[in-house]
């Protein structure tokens, strides 16, 4: 059988790799995905949690999880294209000023 | 609202000229001038009418007075504070009501002639209208708290009707003049007011006088809470009845137009604060010494504003000097507990004083624009209704039999010498004295002698005529009819008061009693022999005073001048009102501006807030410079801070965790 | 066992695709490496027990979510990215930051180890997950469950404002 | 447990030969078909019937020169047609063919996933089914995109926004039926709709069977909704520049998916391997030809939806595209949801 441990450890090992992904790409669209990354992170350790608690709430809140990450990449995606379109660019390192 | 007692509509009697305000204020800019002035009219007609039809209700029907008709709630708080809208009328706010909605109509007739050729027709109608409202909400409010609604709602109407020519930077002066002064006296009137909440718990006037009524008399060894209140009512009464020592808005308050002269500054709102000492008798009845003070100021600012009269050139400055001169008296009868005859003066007053000042309207509408008295003279001819009518109101403010004015004055010159006051007495008869003489200096330079041209120029121009008025004419009949109606007022209009001691019956006196109950102080002796040799003194008094106004004025035109050079430095001095304004602007003005400017600018604001606030934004602007680098606009130097603090909070976790 | 092995399989797998993700400098490798660590996380799951949550990181995650990613990228013709000036905040502030974060979780994690016990499905209990988690959410999280339908409705509206073309 | 992975490895083989047969052969009825309804012969050439054909063309296929046009995203390129295919090929596992299979000592499920003794599947088989479907997008958009060619890029792009939209509705369409069931293993539903005809979840889910069947359409791509590859419009869409296997992977992938998508309906809608009407399977057939029934009642079905496609496909004609996510979003997808709604207000009414 499986520690809990081992579950979190991977979970947050996960975890900081999204945050290092948006620490040090410059891609709009790759620093999104790493958000995506730190939310399924999470998701891990709350099903490793209810798991080990033995309920379902875990679940059900990683169920409230993924419909808020579908969300947020059905509108952050629809941000990025109206970005590209107006600066004709994906860098956030060129999508620093709030007007053009 | 008590069910028993049958609705007098007591609301709508201000609220119809409000109605009026409302629609010309609103749309009168649109509006030809006729639909202007009958909005004006009809609305207060409706007042006046209804005015009528309640005095009639409550004089004849067996009503429980005061009838007191409660509407809205409007203030409550804390539990014991309550204030309504509720309305209050009794025989005073009767007389007042009648006399505010009465002359006040006759006025607005008047209007209708004079602002013919005025700009802003609607906004003066509109104006008007509102002063209307508020004036009968003074008088007729149940508390204090709405009185002073009222009281600073016609404070304001007259800041807007003074400086109705606002192009005018001398209007524009003399409005502000008006309010800021005005405000000294409603602070008093405020102080009042929180006093009486504290020891009456009320504002309502049932309420405080109830009370009022029910504490000894303060007798000089024990002045308390009613003299303070009472001398702090009084101080707001001089703000806005122009006694001394705030009577100097009154005489610049004549940049306005001529019939906001006769109404607000002459006829009703100045005696509004007569109106109040009346009103709060019960608690001036127990403090002599307020009322000591009270016949004092009244006194002083009845022969103060006389002498000033006689100089004066402005035909509406003298009429100005002379409504503060006759309020004097008002005050002084107030002063001696003579509330009745106060009321008595205050109706009369309004009478024959707004017949003055629209003859002298009419006066200067037909010199097209002309206010100075020296460029005057023979125009008895030229509008002889004018003339006439301006007699009887001269007649009248002398004090001649049977016109009002005599009647009036000699119960107050009664009332003085019979409660005591012999000194005050004689300064009230020479007061009658000079008052003689100025108005019928004021009635000789005008209307006698030969037609003086313009030696000063244009002259007062507020006017819309052309200057040079060679075609004198008389005033249309719109604006006669009104002087008419007013001159026969001004005639018989003493009549309801004839003294027992001339025959009549007090009906007047009589008729107020029940509210103003005189107290303490009314035990004057019955003695009709003294009573008339007193009025055949001040008679004679008056006959002197018309005696060297015609010597002066009429007969020997050198006099005046050699008598002048004679008494060079007094004349100057009472020429320029005793420099008064000057004292006033050393003590008080030039302090508050230099004050203002040395102190609260350029020490205090420049020097010390500005410097703060400038040293702050700077430091902030300081650490900002350095702060700012944090919101680089970088989303990847975002996430490191976020990394940064989500690390620092896992930390403390762990910390916390381990201890 | 068998879990053991599987879970330290898939486990590697998932941090490898999330180290491509982080290396590869085209998004389209990074987002089907995401692919697969969405993939090897659904697996994880389904050794939790969680099948449903499993079924659902597929078709949401994995079948909607990611597709809508390459997408976009196809859309916008998204390259290599390319090589600006360094965030200086990023790299010395952010990143040792990072590093920190991962070592005070597994400290913690070495800290408890002995307090926590297995996280797996212990007997057939959940057996019936899809019904009972149909019954959580209808019953104790019917609200949010609501709510959470009008927030995908707002994005929906929120998204179709966004991108589309203005007028001008 | 070793035993039962050795007998999942035998049964996938087994299944992956019979399914690729299954689609080289279903090519040759679509050409064979479509000629019929076009008035001509379809292949005769090769074998009677021209039933050799389908050997001739992989042959073709095997040995024609693989060509990587230069440009192309090389790792996707190759990647994208082994992804068509190895998803389109995955969801045949959570397909139940039949009963159980007694083979002497042991007995198996006639499933590749289902449990050791044959007689239950996973609870999750039709999700399962959902995302695998899902996530065969990607080895279509991926192949379009890395062609690095803008038909390829269009067709794909056409692909993946068509497969997203009706894979809601697909998905919605399949809720009535659950409803009813009240499971989501395949085996289940099956078994509910045992004992004939009338019991077939068609008459009650009707609106739901021809949501799933346009959407199904659409899934695969397959006229009238073949947009991704319109010849007129896009040469071939996504896979323009494919040529010898990795073309015939996506051409793999597309039948596979056919029968996927025929294999799911015979089950939700048709009763599986049950029989039309109880007693049809004569009592007097050796064990294991009883045994064998209902996989041939369940190929039956199949045979009757995968010709239904062809049938279709030989008469009508193409969607314009806006048409296309018109009808899915605001026809499909609201009489979908519809559906769901007025099936739960019954099945809440009933119980």
């Amino acid at each position: 059988m499986v520690p809990l441990s081992y579950y979190l450890g991977l979970s947050a090992v996960l975890f900081c790799l999204g945050v290092l992904g948006f620490l040090i790409r410059r891609s709009i669209i790759t620093i999104f995905m790493s958000i995506e990354l730190m939310l399924n992170a999470v998701n891990l350790s709350f099903v490793a949690f209810g798991a080990y608690l033995h309920t379902l709430n875990g679940q059900v809140f990683v169920f409230f999880v993924m419909v808020v990450a579908a969300a947020e990449a059905a509108v952050g995606l629809a941000i990025i294209i109206a970005v590209f379109r107006t600066r004709e660019t994906l860098n956030v390192d060129r999508v620093n000023l709030l007007k053009l | 609202m008590n069910h028993n007692e049958p609705n007098l509509y007591l609301w709508l009697i201000p609220l119809l000229p409000l109605a009026g305000a409302a629609i010309n204020g609103l749309f009168g800019r649109r509006f030809p001038k006729k639909v202007v002035a009958t909005v004006g009219l009809v609305f207060v007609a409706a007042a006046f009418l209804l005015s009528a039809w309640a005095s009639w209700q409550l004089t004849h029907l067996p009503l429980k007075i005061p009838h007191i008709e409660e509407h809205l709630p409007w203030i409550t708080a804390g539990g014991d504070f309550r204030v309504d809208f509720s309305f209050y009328l009794d025989q005073l706010s009767m007389v007042m009501i009648l006399v505010v909605t009465g002359v006040g109509f006759l006025i607005h007739v008047y209007s209708v002639g004079y602002m013919e050729h005025e700009g802003g027709y609607y906004r003066f109608f509109s104006y008007l209208n509102l002063f209307m409202f508020f004036m009968l909400t003074l008088v007729l409010s149940s508390s204090y708290l709405l009185m002073f609604v009222g009281w600073e709602g016609v404070g304001l109407a007259s800041y807007l009707l003074i400086g109705f020519f606002l192009t005018k930077d001398s209007a524009a002066n003399a409005g502000k003049k008006a309010f800021i002064v005005n405000r000294i006296g409603d602070f008093g009137f405020l102080i009042a007011m929180f006093l009486m909440f504290q020891k009456f718990g009320s504002l309502n006037f049932s309420d405080v006088f109830s009370k009022a009524s029910s504490l000894p008399v303060e007798t000089a060894g024990g002045v308390g809470i009613l003299t303070a209140i009472a001398l702090l009512l009084m101080l707001g009464a001089t703000g806005k009845s122009a006694q001394v020592p705030l009577y100097v808005w009154l005489p610049d308050a004549m940049e306005g137009p001529t019939p906001v002269s006769a109404l607000i500054h002459a006829a009703t709102m100045v005696t509004a604060g007569v109106y109040m000492v009346a009103r709060s008798n019960a608690i001036f009845s127990r403090s002599p010494l307020a009322l000591v003070v009270v016949a004092i100021i009244g006194c002083v600012t009845a022969l103060f504003a006389a002498t000033i009269g006689m100089t004066q050139t402005d035909i509406k400055r003298v009429l100005a000097y002379s409504t503060i001169s006759q309020l004097g008296y008002m005050f002084l009868a107030c002063g001696v507990a003579a509330y009745s005859a106060a009321i008595f003066h205050l109706m009369t007053h309004a009478f024959f004083k707004a017949l003055l000042f629209l003859c002298a309207g009419s006066v200067i509408h037909a010199l097209g624009g002309e206010q100075d008295m020296r460029n005057m003279g023979g125009l008895r001819k030229k509008i002889p209704v004018t003339f006439w009518t301006m007699t009887i109101g001269t007649f009248a403010i002398a004090g001649f039999p049977p016109l009002a004015g005599f009647f009036s004055k000699d119960e107050i010159l009664w009332k003085v010498w019979a409660n005591g006051y012999k000194a005050l007495w004689v300064a009230a008869i020479i007061t009658a004295g000079i008052t003689s003489f100025y108005m019928f200096r004021l009635w000789f330079m005008t209307f006698f002698g030969e037609r003086r041209e313009a030696e000063h120029g244009a002259g007062h121009d507020n006017h819309g005529h052309a200057n040079n008025g060679d075609h004198v004419h008389e005033s249309p009949l719109i604006m006669l009819v009104p002087l008419m109606i007013l001159a026969f007022l001004s005639f018989t209009g003493g009549w309801v008061n004839i003294p027992k001691a001339l025959g009549g019956n007090n009906h007047f006196d009589e008729f107020l009693s029940p509210v103003l109950s005189t107290g303490t102080m009314s035990a004057e002796p019955e003695n009709p022999s003294l009573e008339v040799t007193l009025a055949i003194t001040s008679v004679a008094v008056a006959s002197v005073g018309l005696f060297l106004a015609w010597l002066f004025y009429c007969k020997r035109r050198d006099l005046p001048d050699k008598f002048a050079a004679a008494l060079n430095g007094l004349y100057t001095l009472v020429r320029d009102k005793y420099r008064i304004d000057e004292l006033y602007n050393w003590l008080f003005v030039q302090p508050v501006v230099e004050g203002s400017r040395k102190l609260l600018w350029q020490e205090i604001d420049v020097g010390t807030i500005d410097t703060l606030v400038n040293e702050a934004a700077d430091s902030a602007q300081l650490v900002s410079n350095e702060a700012r680098k944090m919101q680089s606009g970088n989303i990847r130097s975002y996430a490191g801070w976020v990394a940064l603090g989500a690390a620092a909070v896992v930390a403390y976790m762990i910390w916390v965790g381990l201890r | 066992m068998l879990h053991l092995i599987l879970f330290f399989i898939f486990a590697a797998v998932c941090i490898a695709a999330a180290i491509n993700l982080l290396a590869q400098s085209h998004p389209i490798n990074s987002a089907l490496s995401l692919i697969v660590v969405m993939g090897s996380l659904a697996v994880l799951y389904l050794l939790l027990g969680a099948e449903f949550v499993a079924a659902i990181q597929i078709i949401v995650y994995a079948g909607a979510v990611m597709v809508l990613f390459v997408f976009v990228i196809m859309l916008l013709n998204a390259g290599t990215e390319e090589h600006s000036g360094k965030s200086y905040v990023a790299w010395f502030i952010g990143i040792p930051s990072v590093i920190a974060l991962a070592a005070l979780v597994v400290y913690s994690l070495l800290l408890h180890q002995g307090q926590t016990g297995n996280a797996s499905v212990s007997s057939n209990s959940m057996i019936g997950s899809v019904q009972e988690i149909a019954k959580l959410l209808f019953g104790k999280f019917l609200l949010p469950f609501e709510v959470t339908s009008v927030l995908i409705l707002i994005a929906i509206m929120g998204a179709v404002v966004l991108a589309k073309r203005g007028d001008n | 447990m070793l035993t039962y992975i050795v007998i999942a490895a035998i049964k996938s083989l087994v299944l992956i030969h019979v399914l690729l047969g299954a689609v080289a052969y279903t090519v040759w009825l679509e050409r064979k078909v479509v000629g019929r309804i076009q008035n001509r012969w379809g292949p005769t050439r090769v074998g009677p019937f021209g039933l050799l054909q389908p050997i001739a063309d992989g042959v073709k296929f095997i040995l024609k020169e693989d060509l990587t046009p230069p440009y192309v995203y090389k790792p996707l390129f190759i990647l994208a047609p082994f992804l068509a295919v190895v998803m389109a090929l995955t969801s045949i596992a959570v397909i139940p063919l039949g009963g159980q299979l007694p083979l002497g000592r042991w007995s198996t499920g006639l499933q590749i996933t289902s449990t050791a003794d044959g007689t239950g599947d996973i609870n999750i088989a039709l999700l399962i089914l959902l995302g695998v479907t899902s996530i065969a997008v990607y080895g279509i958009a991926l192949a379009g995109w890395s062609s690095n060619n803008k038909y390829s890029l269009l067709g794909s792009l056409r692909a993946s926004a068509q497969m997203i939209s009706y894979e809601l509705s697909l998905g919605l369409s399949l809720v009535g039926v659950l409803l009813l069931a009240g499971s989501l293993s395949l085996r289940k539903i099956v078994n509910t709709q045992s004992g004939g005809l009338v019991h077939w979840y068609i008459w009650p889910q009707l609106i739901g069977f021809f949501i799933y069947l346009v959407s199904a359409y659409a899934e695969t791509n397959r006229i009238p909704f073949d947009l991704p590859e319109a010849e007129t419009e896009l040469v071939a869409g996504y896979h323009t520049e494919y040529s010898a296997m990795k073309f015939a992977m996506f051409f793999m992938a597309e039948y596979a998916n056919m029968f996927t998508v025929a294999c799911v309906a015979t089950l939700l809608f048709f009763g599986g391997w049950s029989e039309p009407w109880p007693g049809l399977t004569p009592q007097s057939l050796p064990p294991l030809v009883k045994a064998l029934a209902p996989l041939f009642w369940f190929a039956l079905k199949v045979f009757v939806f995968i010709f239904v496609y062809i049938w279709v496909r030989g008469t009508l004609p193409r969607f314009r595209y806006d048409q296309l996510m018109a009808f899915g979003w605001k026809f499909l997808l609201p009489l979908a949801i519809a559906n769901i709604i007025i099936t739960s207000f019954i099945v809440a009414w009933q119980s």
